[in-house]
């Protein structure tokens, strides 16, 4: 008797519920709704071009006076910190709420129509990791407010005068240094150690794979 | 997600457990294809009985594809698993000496294992030969050495070394398996109209 | 004997049903452990575990023992010796729920005797153990693990050995035909 | 013949033909995307100069400090034993050894701590952990710990200790002159609140 001559039920059974398994593996398989767009690489060069990643807050006197309408401020504060006070015009979107689906939307839909985004905080610092983000996943209308919030509050009455001020600028030397750290006193030397010694490291561990054969 | 075991899912011993029970699953499923019996297993190099070739190339096919399903679902890393090592000159005699070994002896290992729990002594021989040829092995390998350690491939796939993408490669064994089916269905068919006196 | 090989050869289930499962069983071990199934690499644990109890110092100093010989086992390492004592289980389980369990016998083909046949089982077995360590596993292990992986070496081991079982069973086939 | 098993090879073949158009996924060792946010926004990778100058000072083996400005400005100062990666060379082979080892602590600063901040994220996006940024970088390390101001005597206790350490780390830093006389706060014993001054006898 030829096997062929069997009714091959079990084995269809058997093969219509791997068909099965394989329709629900695409049915619940979500899209992720953000990648990477720029490698590290390209958001290393990305951070040596500062033009495109700032906004000054002088630059914000077009956008207060409705003169600059391609502009949209995003308040990344907690909602309370936000009702307190805000930049006039902001948009609330606290920092934690900012992949939800609703916001990512909009984040699009401004990407689309060529706007530009400004993201504060409190400081520069709050808001340039969310911006730096969204940078790599694709979004390359967004920038961030020098400064931020606390500046713009000392300030929101001289804006304009503000082209003249650097004390919100960072990463600039606001000393030097090595004169600074030199004692005024001779009679120690110091800072003669500051050479890196060589580090030498172990290997870092690879990632688990299964070990196996026979 | 997966491999459980390597992501934290399940602790290292729960899968000494599984393994047990994925080892039962195995065997259960030679024993009860036929495995057991080394008529069955040369009979497919006389053309007289394809369930090897039946029952190899379908879970070759089904795990294959089912792999790449599965690592395009993410349910598995793909870039975690275990994939055998090459050494093209030693896996190449490996594989002549077993083919020998395979149609002397009726058996390989896991085949002869599970003969020899429904009591085949020909089966527990056949292993107390495998024991003997490691220790062959193992005792010679000073002088095999080299010779067994060259050509490191690594851990290479048929992509890496052909650069046709995996999906490709399932689609080709799938069709090479399928057309085997049918082609060996029929050479049964012939061969055993001429042996007579094998029931079958 | 004869007889009641006969007699039960229809209980053998559907061969692709079988190759089917084995499939998902292969998968399932994946998804669990990252790894499929093998049976060599046991009998290897086996031959080192007696080595190292005959003569520890031997073993040691065995260029091929002290690969295996370590002193923290990973439990990964011994994942196959769980395995193959699944598959002892399994196939008792199996032979019981089919009825295949027979006191001890020896299967042969009509043209040999018992004995010519045990002793072919055993120099089949020598060559095939001699052979795994080669192939870096045995069929189950490198051929139906490896190739299911798509690993190169898996695919090669896979047709070379069925081609030189083809090859080879001609001067063979009084023994089985 | 039976037919299901022209079903069986019809099913099988459309199975395989699938995974023809299915694209293999890439693996990455980089975190997902939707992963690196909340963890931009966690703060806790932030140390202070003080923890900093501490560690220094305590000769912490685990410590390595990374200095992530270009190496004209290394060249004219950095801290005590710090490696200079500037920042466009973290993915170099050479920037790499230094992150991501068991059992170190890599502290990353800059000038202002925009950028350290920055290459922290970098490299949390490349799935390497146990780095910290020094907030405020190196400006705020001039300000606190080499010309730390001295508190009022209405600060609480603790910006004096704090005060105290500043000039021991000054120091050590500097190898200024020892100011004699520490510098001890007047013990101020606050009340809960200064009640409005209620004049002295009753009605």
């Amino acid at each position: 008797m030829n096997v062929h001559e069997l009714n091959p039920k079990k084995t269809l059974g058997v093969l219509i519920v791997l068909v099965i398994v394989v329709i629900i593996g695409f049915l619940t398989m979500k899209p992720s709704p953000y990648d990477y767009k720029l490698n590290v690489n390209q958001s290393i060069q990305l951070l040596k071009d500062t033009s495109e990643i700032n906004f000054y807050p002088y630059e914000l006197v077009d956008v207060l006076n409705h003169k600059n309408k391609n502009v949209v401020l995003i308040d990344l504060r907690n909602k309370y910190a936000f009702g307190r006070g805000h930049i006039p015009g902001a948009l609330s979107i606290p920092s934690f709420d900012l992949t939800h689906k609703k916001n990512l939307r909009l984040l699009k839909d401004y990407k689309k129509n060529g706007l530009t985004v400004v993201l504060y905080s409190n400081n520069q610092l709050s808001a340039d990791g969310p911006w730096f983000f969204f940078r790599q996943i694709g979004f390359n209308n967004v920038r961030v407010l020098l400064g931020g919030y606390n500046y713009f509050l000392k300030h929101k009455n001289n804006l304009a005068a503000t082209r003249f001020d650097n004390s919100y600028i960072k990463g600039i030397e606001r000393f030097n240094y090595a004169k600074v750290s030199k004692s005024s006193d001779k009679s120690f030397e110091v800072n003669q150690n500051n050479k890196p010694k060589p580090v030498i490291f172990k290997r870092r561990k690879r990632e688990a794979v299964a070990a196996g054969g026979c | 997600m997966g491999p459980l075991v390597l992501n934290g899912f399940i602790s290292s011993n729960w899968n000494l457990l599984i393994a047990v029970f994925i080892g039962m699953a195995f065997g259960f499923l030679l024993e009860s294809s036929g495995f057991s019996s080394s008529r069955n297993i040369a009979g497919v190099f006389y053309g007289y009985n394809f369930v090897v070739i039946r029952v190899f190339f379908t879970a070759v096919i089904v795990a294959m594809v089912g792999l790449l399903y599965m690592g395009y679902f993410g349910w598995v890393n793909l870039s975690q698993i275990f994939i055998l090592p090459t050494f093209l000159p030693s896996m190449i005699t490996g594989a002549v000496i077993m083919g020998v070994g395979m149609i002397i002896g009726g058996f390989c290992p896991g085949t002869s294992f599970t003969a020899i729990t429904i009591g085949k002594i020909d089966a527990l021989v056949f292993a107390i030969g495998l024991y003997i040829g490691i220790f062959f092995f193992a005792e010679g390998y000073p002088f095999l050495e080299k010779f067994y350690l060259s050509a490191n491939l690594g851990h290479v796939t048929l992509a890496d070394v052909t650069g046709i993408s995996l999906g490709w490669w399932a689609l080709i064994f799938t069709v090479f398996a399928l057309a085997s089916f049918w082609i060996t269905a029929s050479i049964e068919k012939k061969v055993r109209k001429r042996i007579k006196d094998y029931k079958f | 004997m004869e007889n009641s090989i006969k007699k039960n050869n229809e209980k053998y289930i559907n061969p692709y049903l079988g190759g089917v499962l084995l499939g998902i069983v292969m998968l399932i071990s994946i998804f669990i452990s990252g790894r499929e199934l093998g049976i060599s690499g046991s009998v290897r644990n086996t031959v080192v575990e007696t080595a190292k109890v005959i003569s520890p110092k031997a073993a040691e100093n065995s260029t091929y023992y002290k690969k295996f010989l370590k002193k923290d086992t990973s439990p990964m390492s011994n994942w196959l010796d769980y395995e193959v004592l699944g598959v002892f289980l399994g196939g008792l389980l199996s032979g019981i729920l089919f009825k295949r369990i027979k006191k001890p016998f020896i299967e042969h083909g009509k043209s040999i005797t018992a004995k010519r046949r045990l002793i072919y089982a055993l120099i089949g077995g020598i060559l095939f153990g001699f052979g795994t360590r080669l192939g870096r596993g045995c069929t189950s292990g490198a051929a139906l693990s490896g190739a299911s992986t798509f690993s190169y070496g898996g695919v090669v081991v896979m047709f070379v050995l069925f081609g030189s079982a083809f090859a080879v069973a001609y001067f063979f086939r009084k023994l089985w035909v | 013949m039976n037919r299901n098993y022209y079903i069986l090879t019809a099913i099988m073949l459309i199975l395989a033909i699938g995974t023809v158009f299915i694209h293999e996924r890439k693996y990455t060792s980089e975190l997902p995307a939707s992963e690196l946010l909340w963890d931009i926004l966690q703060p806790s990778r932030f140390v202070t100069t003080d923890q900093v100058a501490k560690r220094i000072i305590e000769k912490d083996p685990s410590l390595l400090l990374i200095d992530v400005r270009s190496a004209s400005e290394y060249n004219k100062f950095s801290l005590p034993n710090a490696v200079n990666v500037p920042f466009d060379s973290i993915e170099t082979a050479t920037g790499q050894q230094y992150f991501g080892n068991p059992g170190t602590k890599v502290v990353l600063f800059g000038n202002d701590g925009i950028l350290s901040n920055r290459v922290w994220i970098l490299l949390r996006r490349l799935d390497l952990k146990n780095n910290y940024v020094m907030r405020g970088g190196l400006n705020e390390w001039i300000e606190t710990i080499i010309q730390p101001k001295m508190p009022k005597q209405t600060d609480p206790e603790t910006s004096f200790e704090q005060y105290n350490f500043r000039r021991a780390a000054r120091l050590y830093f500097t190898g200024a002159k020892v100011v004699t006389g520490n510098m001890k706060k007047v013990k101020v014993v606050f009340k809960k609140r200064k009640r409005a001054a209620v004049a002295a006898g009753g009605c």
